[in-house]
């Protein structure tokens, strides 16, 4: 038949709690309490702080951040479905998954505060500073997990987050397509958050879902409730399964909603409606997953309230320890401009530092 | 009359531009509905709606790509890059293409197109939004760059690059996006002039964008104290380079300081230097003196300022090429 | 249900023309006589030209052809099936399409003789110029596209040919996306002649066709057969017409084969059997034309040999103007460095016509 | 000893460094099964298969991207840019990452990798395949940027550029792939360091890549009949520059040329002008005189041999600057 049909495709949705917190017990991830309750941990530290942070940011104590409020279970889930030896490539709304991954308070305290020294993990060598050009971060992560492939460590994938703006990037399109040619052990976990700063989803692509540009590339996609805690880990846990044991990439498509403005430079009044925004706080997904839990009888008020007060003293040390001041190295960016000793770069640090001198005597 | 800064500079006269020609139309992340980041399309999307104020996905060689499209086919895109410091997915459609077109096709088409970028440090900003790359563009033979240091050259040189029949890289230094006003008096400026903001025979002293400001205020500085007589170039056109009216100062005044906020080498301070060789060194009485950040990845904000070349730099740096 | 299938998509391939010349009638396109004769008269010439400037290639007489032998079918078509009026935005290796759209002969032995003038089409001034920046080219059919549009020409499309290595280029993805976001009259056709130089389609991508990529930016897609030119010719038709409804654009896959070297530079033997090409032999695209026509009895060998005799006397006599050398200003360059004056490049000007003087009474 | 090209000297040393590195891998277009469009990483897919061996998709900024993981990953690419004409596309990742990750995380992921590219004119090749852009990759911190002139120094130089610890911009001058062969003697090349091929009294002559053939012979026409003491220094690193051993050079010669194969304006003789003006600048005798091309965009073949410098224009260079 001269007009045939040569290719079928679907895409499909996976979500497992409910609004009111009820779980399809059919599609339950293989969590243990211990898990459950560390991840319910973690989202909770990751809206805290950066509540706490966008407060210091108002008070000027902190320079532009990039807050993540109403994502957390759309990136903590996916942190506990991959192991410390995977590579995590983040972008820079993820703040709960950067704790989760070993970064401290004061990591985030130093790098919002503009020194380069809050990007150093103190815990895990295989987590990524923040990714800030958009998209770039992608075939990264196809690079290590292609590195770990090769160096024999069969076991190893990368996971690595973006935004569903970063999708319109040539280099989301060339490191999915490079992901598949080379069956690279990555997931590509998109935070459809709906908003690119002000342009909505529907100004970025004219596709139904991001889900379905996997088609393009010939790789598993699926979209899931990115406010869903256990889904998101479902998803991530599988797809890390897979990748493991040599099926290749997936991306996965986590949509969820930014609740607050993109920067602390933002003003989100300007582009989307009230209405628009209490939509989506009924679905709360750090609420959900607490509904979750407290019906499991896993957690309860009492739970709640000194989780929150250990939080918030965490936070406080932090904070406090963070405006003590930090005394750093001024000509340190001369240390990092190459490995190795170049008498260009020495002759100019010289000359920095003896002009660091005169502007203090000069005043 | 009202002092204005260059954002409204800007935007002014992208609403008169718009208004007056209806080939032209704006293009970029975030331009539309929100006005850009930094508010300069403000007000222009309700005016001309959808179709002349494009909210682009975020595709910075799309962008481009598509407006050399528009520009070929009877637009006069202006298109934003949100910063300069995401300009360089751009590229290769600006060497490629933009640049070429007009060669490529020996005139047949050629590629009217504006492309805006906040660029510079001295705002707190994130990684990627401080840096000072006009030299990249300005090594692409077929492109033009531009550069505002004021509320007052802003908004004319904006409309002559828009009017311009070539691509042109427009470089908004963001530091003075609003950090001063002027009463702005209608004064012409054409693309490739350099602008002699003050006559004088002692020392000839260059710079342009956000570096401009600190560098009047610099000589205001040394003059609290000493008599001199500057003669201050505001360079506004970085490629192509107005070499005849440097070279003119320096032969008159014997002396040149360059005050450039990009990295050291393979700046503009360079050329500078290069075309003062070519054609004025034997009128030279000391080293033409460069004040620039230094080759090193641009620092985030809290330790910025002391590697951007600050007031004191400057006044050092004539001082002694004036005692030199 | 909590996996939901949330969508559904399917890609076809049209074909028309059997190898044996004989079609599909159902899906016949509306093509007079004449038009046929046209379509079929131009691929004969692109196949006598290339063959004649490989020719002359290999004797020194031309620098580095691309060839385009095998694809005539998956280029001319489409030139007929969309108006003069319409833009048609090139890549390097359609040279039947550029003579149907007005280029002349001498165009292109200028060209490939290192000058520039040969870019300038004398007869239609909407033809860009070769494209050689893979995917480059094909957000500037985008924006023709929208700017017609915009200046209320609702009739006008723009048709882009790239190639299938192309797709894997981040400008590929962009400016599909774009065309899909701004609702662009643009048609992207899409010449898989199963190798990029050496590279083979399954190095590219994973996806199993190039259409299927389609489904990623919410547009139209479908597969051709490449070599059947009444086929590549009603999908480009139909994608046209829908363009012209203000339906959006469309992705075409023809699938096609480069039946030569990649470039003359290029050795295809490194890379791929004999076997294959002579599988491809087959499918001629020009035999199995013919034979249409011929069993339509519009075409016989009479026409055929007046046909080939025309144009190899076409051919000498623009291969004999040409080699009487052609005058061409040395500064020329200078003349388009900038639509208006500048200083510092009529110095250089002058510099460059002082140096060729004394190069000239050195030697 | 045999004598070889420079594509059989770059060869031999990939074939070399990846037998002894097993971290060592190729990665781009056709550089697998083809062997490369110039054949310098031929048999490399033969040995070691498509894992080491990778014909990438067509993506330039996918496969630097893509190697910024491997390198970080513990892996050392050696990716190329099939012609250097195509590399634009991977800017933002050089600028953005490879050039950044050293100094974003203080040391704690380094990048090394090495981009090698075919660059430069006189190969009669179509539209984008002539150009010369080291400047475009030297004015950014972080890149080194090397380019070998040689049969003798491509090997070496290659070598160090893979067991450097930070991303390398490897810049091949296609028009010396095959056009010479040398007898080729181990020796040491460091990266950073330029080579002072001939000592002489009377004038510095600098440059790089397939510049370096021309200017010999063009002092050799010179020494036919005039006798004069040239030093002749071969760059071999654009940036970062070997300052001092040009500033020493001119500080005994009092006399320089540059000779660039890159557009005149905001190129590498631009840089070496300015480091010579800032400490040399009271030695000088004479301009320091540089012959380039033209701010043009670079003509096809038809006419590239009168854009690119001659022979004849950098004898007539050297002698009016020896006269001046
Ligand atoms: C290459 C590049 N272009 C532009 C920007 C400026 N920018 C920063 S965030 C942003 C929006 C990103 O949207 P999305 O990918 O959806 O992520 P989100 O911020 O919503 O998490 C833009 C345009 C950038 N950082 N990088
Ligand atoms: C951006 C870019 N990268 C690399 C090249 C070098 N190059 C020229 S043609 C070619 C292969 C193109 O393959 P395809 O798109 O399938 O087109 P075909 O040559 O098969 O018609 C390559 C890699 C180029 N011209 N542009
Ligand atoms: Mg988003
Ligand atoms: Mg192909």
């Amino acid at each position: 038949m001269p007009l045939d049909t040569i290719g079928t495709f679907s895409v499909s949705r996976l979500s497992i709690l409910d609004e009111t917190g009820k779980a399809d017990t059919d599609l339950m991830p293989d969590l243990s309490e211990d898990q459950l309750i560390y991840l319910y941990e973690s989202m909770t530290l990751s809206r805290m702080m950066d509540a706490r942070m966008l407060n210091l940011q108002r008070q000027g104590r902190l320079g532009t951040l990039p807050v993540c409020t109403g994502q957390e279970a759309a990136f903590c889930p996916a942190i506990l479905a991959i192991r410390d030896t995977d590579w995590f490539v983040g972008s820079y709304r993820e703040l709960g998954a950067r704790l989760m991954r070993g970064e401290t308070l004061m990591n985030a305290l130093l790098l919002f505060n503009g020194y380069e020294e809050g990007n150093v993990n103190p815990e895990n060598d295989r987590t990524l500073p923040i990714s800030i050009v958009l998209g770039s971060q992608l075939p990264h992560a196809v690079g290590l997990a292609y590195a770990s492939r090769l160096k024999g460590e069969k076991d190893t994938v990368a996971l690595t987050v973006f935004g569903d703006g970063s999708t319109s990037e040539g280099d989301f399109h060339e490191a999915l397509n490079f992901a598949g040619v080379l069956d690279a052990p990555v997931i590509f976990l998109c935070q459809n958050n709906q908003f690119a700063i002000s342009t909505p989803r529907e100004f970025q692509t004219r596709s139904e879902t991001i889900a379905q540009k996997a088609i393009a590339y010939g790789i598993h996609g699926i979209q899931v409730d990115g406010n869903d805690a256990l889904a998101v880990y479902q998803a991530v846990k599988e797809a890390a399964d897979r990748a493991r044991q040599g099926e290749g990439p997936t991306l996965i498509e986590a949509v969820t909603f930014r609740m607050a403005m993109h920067t602390t430079a933002d003003d989100p009044s300007r582009y989307r409606s009230d209405d628009l925004v209490a939509s989506w706080e009924k679905k709360d997904p750090i609420t959900r997953f607490r509904k979750y839990l407290t019906k499991e009888g896993i957690w309860d008020d009492d739970r709640q309230t000194a989780l929150e007060a250990r939080i918030k003293s965490d936070i406080d040390a932090a904070v406090k320890e963070f405006e003590q001041g930090v005394e750093i190295k001024p000509d340190a960016p001369f240390d990092h401009v190459f490995g190795t000793p170049a008498q260009i770069i020495e002759d100019q640090r010289a000359r920095f530092l003896a002009e660091l001198e005169k502007e203090a005597d000069h005043g | 009359m009202a002092k204005i800064n260059m954002v409204q500079a800007l935007n002014t006269t992208l609403h008169d531009v718009m208004e007056k020609d209806s080939s032209v139309l704006i293009m970029g992340e975030d331009v539309g509905v929100n006005g850009g980041v930094f508010r300069v399309t403000d007000g222009l999307y309700e005016k001309y709606g959808r179709e002349r104020a494009i909210d682009s996905p975020i595709a910075e060689s799309g962008i481009l790509g598509t407006a050399i499209g528009m520009a070929i086919g009877g637009l006069k895109p202006v298109i934003e890059m949100q910063f300069s410091g995401f300009s360089y997915e751009m590229m290769h459609q600006l060497e490629g293409n933009a640049s070429r077109m007009r060669n490529r096709s020996r005139g047949q088409f050629s590629v009217p197109l504006v492309v805006r970028m906040p660029y510079g440090g001295g705002v707190r900003a994130l990684e990627h939004h401080s840096e000072s790359k006009e030299a990249f563009y300005a090594h692409t033979a077929g492109v033009k760059v531009v550069i505002p240091s004021s509320p007052t050259n802003a908004g004319p040189l904006l409309r002559a690059a828009i009017e311009d029949p070539d691509p042109v890289i427009f470089m908004e230094p963001k530091r003075s996006y609003r950090s001063f006003k002027e009463s702005v008096s209608p004064k012409d400026y054409t693309i490739g002039r350099a602008e002699i903001v003050r006559s004088g025979e002692d020392i000839t002293i260059v710079s342009w964008g956000a570096m401009m400001r600190d560098t009047l205020k610099a000589v205001e500085m040394i003059e609290s104290d000493t008599e001199f007589s500057p003669e201050i170039i505001d360079l506004l056109t970085i490629s192509p380079m107005d070499a005849a009216t440097i070279v003119e100062s320096v032969k008159k005044t014997g002396r040149c300081v360059v005050i450039q906020e990009a990295q050291q080498s393979f700046g503009p301070a360079s050329e500078i230097i290069a075309l003062i060789n070519d054609q004025a060194l034997m009128y030279l009485e000391a080293p033409v003196k460069r004040v620039t950040m230094y080759d090193v990845v641009m620092p985030l904000f809290a330790r910025e300022m002391m590697y951007l070349p600050s007031k004191g730099q400057i006044v050092r740096a004539i001082r002694e090429t004036l005692e030199f």
